[in-house]
């Protein structure tokens, strides 16, 4: 759905971006998909300490079922295929969190790494990075409300 | 039943030789059998599972042949996180691999920057002062909670538990905390260096990692109340993934999955290296109390056991911890003899890590290659689950307790 | 038939006793930490972000020669005797400018091997972990200050200028 | 048993084929390439010695040629030998050991995986940590990465 421009920011528009913004924000759904050592980290936010229940994130298995990618870990080439598989599979709007440096831009492995993928972002589009190795839990949680902050500001009009 | 185990079926090309031993399958009630199966013909029916599966721990792949719900091969397909370090242990010199070798084994990173340095050690030959040992032992110790924590809590969750999940990571917090105040690191340390550690202990260590043991050593009681007892978890995991003895040589598993099958041999007592030889402790072993020797669930209490023993160790090194300097010993170069090499092996929370290092003379490793105990214990995937149920895959991958990032490397 | 309900039993008594331990749970104080409410109070060594003082910096390459993934970029430039840089706060000289610091915390892998050589421990690894970013590029953190040099050039310059004049008049 | 007791019983049993033994700080026994898969066995077999595990079994590529190193271990007489064979670098081939360790298998795989060491009798040589399609051997010292797999840019 495209409305292309036909309605700038009036009041019935805001008020549904608004709403529509509110509902997405709050129930991010990231599929459980560890790669490497970010994904210990990743667990350790959803356990007993950091608990990202209270933003309104529950793991989910599927591909089908969640919104949110957290890259968490190195993506070698050999899995670089399948990481894009995932991602396609996702159903709209889907946001992708690139977690650690590993995923941002192939981290330690950049240089002599001949089978590391040298940043996500060269296989599927990038909401946010967050950088650590691992990144603490806090980071993570600090990462999904940048990308929250960013699906607050978007808009029906512009977003299909 | 028992036709289908001896049953030759097309195995697929480069099928590993021993497939064609029979194993029984125990624990299933005969009515579960599939009936008169020597007149159907059976299909195999190939199934993919992984990279990307919850319980795989890991982006482990799994090639399954299966004859309807019964697995008939299986192949694992690893380097998923191949992340070549071996290669970069020939670029850099060799203080700066220690963090490369912490995310080998991201659960047990203290034990592998040990392991690493214990070869480094040997080829140039230095002392290592007291207090460095005691140091190091009781953070390796701490870090092998923290790793048999994951096991335990993970295992759960696959099983279907989810509460010891949420237990396990409360106190590998509580750890990590210990962890950060000396180190400054939650997970990846840079801890233990060639001839020393990075910090001393800071001021009140002790006193916080007596108060954590003792609140500790009351906890593994809630878990085999929670967990290991339950009987649900019983069913699910005794007589599953049955490992013999010979087989577990001849796949060179090691550590607690070794021990699961009633090995009693850790390296800690039986090949000590660093200070361990000082401390008295236990090796538990798996006795088949629930079913056959040498099941999941053997190898899932061994791990469960090993924690108390590790806390034992811990309180001793605590009391025995002599004063001292602990950069004394930290070579300003590190530039091992030419042509020297060393195969040295420590136990890790997986088990028995070998780490071969071999010198050209210059301030670079000429080549590190590193013995992962994980890599030989997912070679015996096939061998472990054979004959059981697509479900009891699932029970096998988290008794063997792998980690992908030491598998690939 | 035995077994079945022997089973049963056995099921139901471990299911409760693991929900014995569940329940006690109820009546302990919670652990979660809430966030971005709360902090957890970082302890004195904590090793997140990179953080390099420059005014401090002597552009000596230590760290770069450090770090293992090659993540700090330095470029400097000598100065001839007769200009002074002025002096760290720990009162060294500086004899280089500092033309460029960069490090990539893309790369970084947190180990803390650079901030040990530090001679003047300006390098320093912050308990600051919150750095999320929405482009890449931004996570290249930029320290050096080369404009600097350009008005202690000038004011060399204009003085060498003041000293011609003077030689002159 | 030490090495050098080993050494003198592999002498006294294969002769020729065990060329020497070198220490420095490990010790390791030289073997020719084609008959090591025997020297296994009898290392394997023999009550004497009964080197029931095989610990690790690496590659390494010493710019004139490559090597093959295996750590054995026994656990009920408590020693550990080395063993190493030397192959040209243009047609590395030596026997394989999988039907005495099975591990053997998937060390060998990695073998041939890093450095292209061919494992004659193998029943499954394929890559193991690199995929299938890979072009080289990265752990070769003369190693140059591709510039790209499937369409992805490998270097930076």
């Amino acid at each position: 759905m495209r409305i292309e421009g036909q309605f700038n920011d009036n009041v019935i528009v805001t008020s549904l971006d608004y709403f529509i913004n509110w509902a997405r924000l709050s129930a991010l759904w990231p599929m459980t998909f560890g790669l490497a050592c970010c994904a210990i980290e990743m667990m350790a936010t959803g356990a007993s300490r950091y608990d990202w229940d209270r933003f309104g994130m529950i793991p989910r298995a599927s591909p089908r079922q969640s919104d949110l990618m957290i890259v968490a870990g190195t993506v070698t080439l050999k899995m670089a295929s399948r990481v894009k598989k995932l991602y396609d599979q996702m159903a709209e709007p889907r946001y992708v969190i690139a977690m650690g440096c590993c995923a941002t831009s192939g981290g330690p492995y950049w240089q002599h790494g001949y089978h590391v993928l040298k940043g996500v972002d060269r296989v599927i589009p990038v909401d946010v990075y967050v950088p650590g190795c691992p990144p603490r839990p806090e980071s993570l949680l600090e990462g999904v409300m940048n990308l929250q902050e960013k699906i607050r500001h978007q808009t029906i009009a512009k977003v299909g | 039943m028992a036709d289908t185990d001896t049953q030759q079926v097309d195995r697929p090309e480069g099928a590993i030789p021993d497939a064609n031993v029979t194993v029984d399958r125990p624990g299933y009630p005969d009515e579960v059998a599939l009936e008169g199966d020597d007149n159907i013909e059976s299909e195999l029916m190939t199934l993919n599972m992984g990279p990307q599966h919850p319980s795989t721990h890991g982006v482990l792949r799994l090639e399954l042949k299966t004859d309807g719900e019964i697995i008939e091969h299986v192949r694992p397909h690893i380097g998923y996180l191949h992340r070549c370090f071996e290669k970069h242990a020939e670029s850099l010199s060799y203080p700066q691999v220690i963090p490369f070798t912490d995310r080998m084994d991201y659960l047990a990173a203290m034990n592998n920057n040990l392991a690493y340095c214990l070869a480094v050690e040997r080829l140039l030959e230095i002392e290592i002062p007291e207090r460095v040992e005691y140091v190091r032992v009781i953070i390796c110790e701490l870090n092998r909670l923290a790793s048999h924590l994951v096991s335990f809590g993970t295992y759960g969750m696959d099983i279907g538990a989810f509460t010891p999940f949420l237990f396990a990571f409360r106190e590998r917090e509580d750890i990590f905390d210990l962890f950060e105040m000396t180190c400054g690191a939650r997970m990846l340390y840079n801890y233990i260096w060639v001839g020393g550690v990075s910090h001393d202990f800071p001021p009140g260590f002790v006193e916080k990692c007596t108060a954590f043991l003792d609140k500790f050593e009351g906890k593994i009681n809630d878990y085999n109340n929670l967990l290991s007892y339950n009987k649900i978890f019983i069913e699910r995991t005794a007589n599953i993934g049955v490992l013999p003895v010979d087989k577990a040589y001849s796949y060179n598993l090691t550590g607690p999955n070794l021990r699961g099958s009633g090995v009693k041999w850790d390296l800690r007592r039986d090949d000590p290296y660093s200070i361990y030889d000082r401390f008295e402790f236990d090796i538990p072993v798996g006795s088949g109390e629930m079913g056959q020797l040498g099941d999941c669930w053997d190898r899932y209490m061994v791990r469960i056991r090993e924690m108390g023993e590790s806390v034992r160790i811990i309180r001793q090194a605590l009391e025995q911890m002599p004063d001292g300097d602990v950069h004394k010993a930290v070579p300003r170069n590190v530039r091992p003899p030419k042509d020297a090499e060393c195969y040295t092996r420590s136990e890790t929370p997986r088990g028995e890590m070998g780490i071969y290092v071999i010198s050209d003379g210059s301030n670079v490793p000429y080549r590190v290659k590193v013995k992962s105990p994980c890599f030989t214990a997912i070679s015996a995937m096939n061998f472990l689950t054979r004959g059981h149920y697509v479900a009891d895959i699932i029970a096998v991958i988290g008794s063997i307790d792998i980690v992908l990032g030491e598998v690939d490397r | 038939m035995g077994r079945y309900f022997s089973n049963i039993v056995q099921s139901i008594s471990t299911i409760w006793t693991g929900m014995n331990i569940t329940l006690k749970h109820l009546f302990t104080p919670s652990i979660t930490l809430q966030y971005p409410e709360e902090r957890w109070e970082m302890p004195e060594r904590a090793r997140n972000q990179l953080f390099n003082d420059i005014d401090d910096c002597i552009g000596c390459d230590q760290c770069a020669r450090a770090c293992p993934v090659d993540c700090i970029y330095i470029e400097t430039e000598k100065v001839g005797e007769d200009i002074d840089l002025g002096l760290t706060s720990k009162g060294t000289k500086k004899r280089l400018k500092v033309l460029r610091f960069d490090i990539d915390m893309s790369l970084c892998c947190y180990c803390g091997l650079c901030t040990y050589p530090c001679p003047t421990e300006c390098l320093i690894m912050t308990p600051h972990y919150e750095a999320s970013v929405y482009d890449r590029t931004d996570l290249l953190y930029k320290y050096a200050k080369p404009w600097e040099y350009d008005d202690l050039e000038s004011a060399d310059a204009s003085k060498d200028t003041d000293k011609e004049a003077a030689t002159a008049g | 048993m030490t090495p050098q007791e080993i050494f003198d019983a592999l002498k006294s049993q294969f002769g020729d084929v065990i060329i020497d033994l070198t220490e420095n700080v490990d010790t390791w026994i030289r073997v020719k390439p084609g008959s090591i898969a025997d020297v296994c066995v009898f290392l394997h077999d023999d009550e004497a010695m009964k080197f029931e595990s095989l610990m690790c079994l690496s590659g390494v590529d010493y710019e004139e040629h490559l090597s093959v190193v295996y750590h054995l271990s026994s656990s009920s007489h408590r020693h550990r030998i080395t063993l190493k064979v030397e192959v040209p670098r243009d047609d590395p081939h030596v026997p394989t050991v999988e039907h005495l360790w099975l591990v053997a298998n998937w060390h060998e795989r990695e073998a041939y995986d890093m450095f292209g060491i061919v494992f004659d009798g193998h029943s499954d040589l394929r890559r193991i940590l690199c995929p299938d399609d890979w072009e080289g051997h990265p752990l070769r010292k003369d190693y140059q990465v591709q510039e790209f797999y499937r369409g992805i840019k490998v270097e930076v």
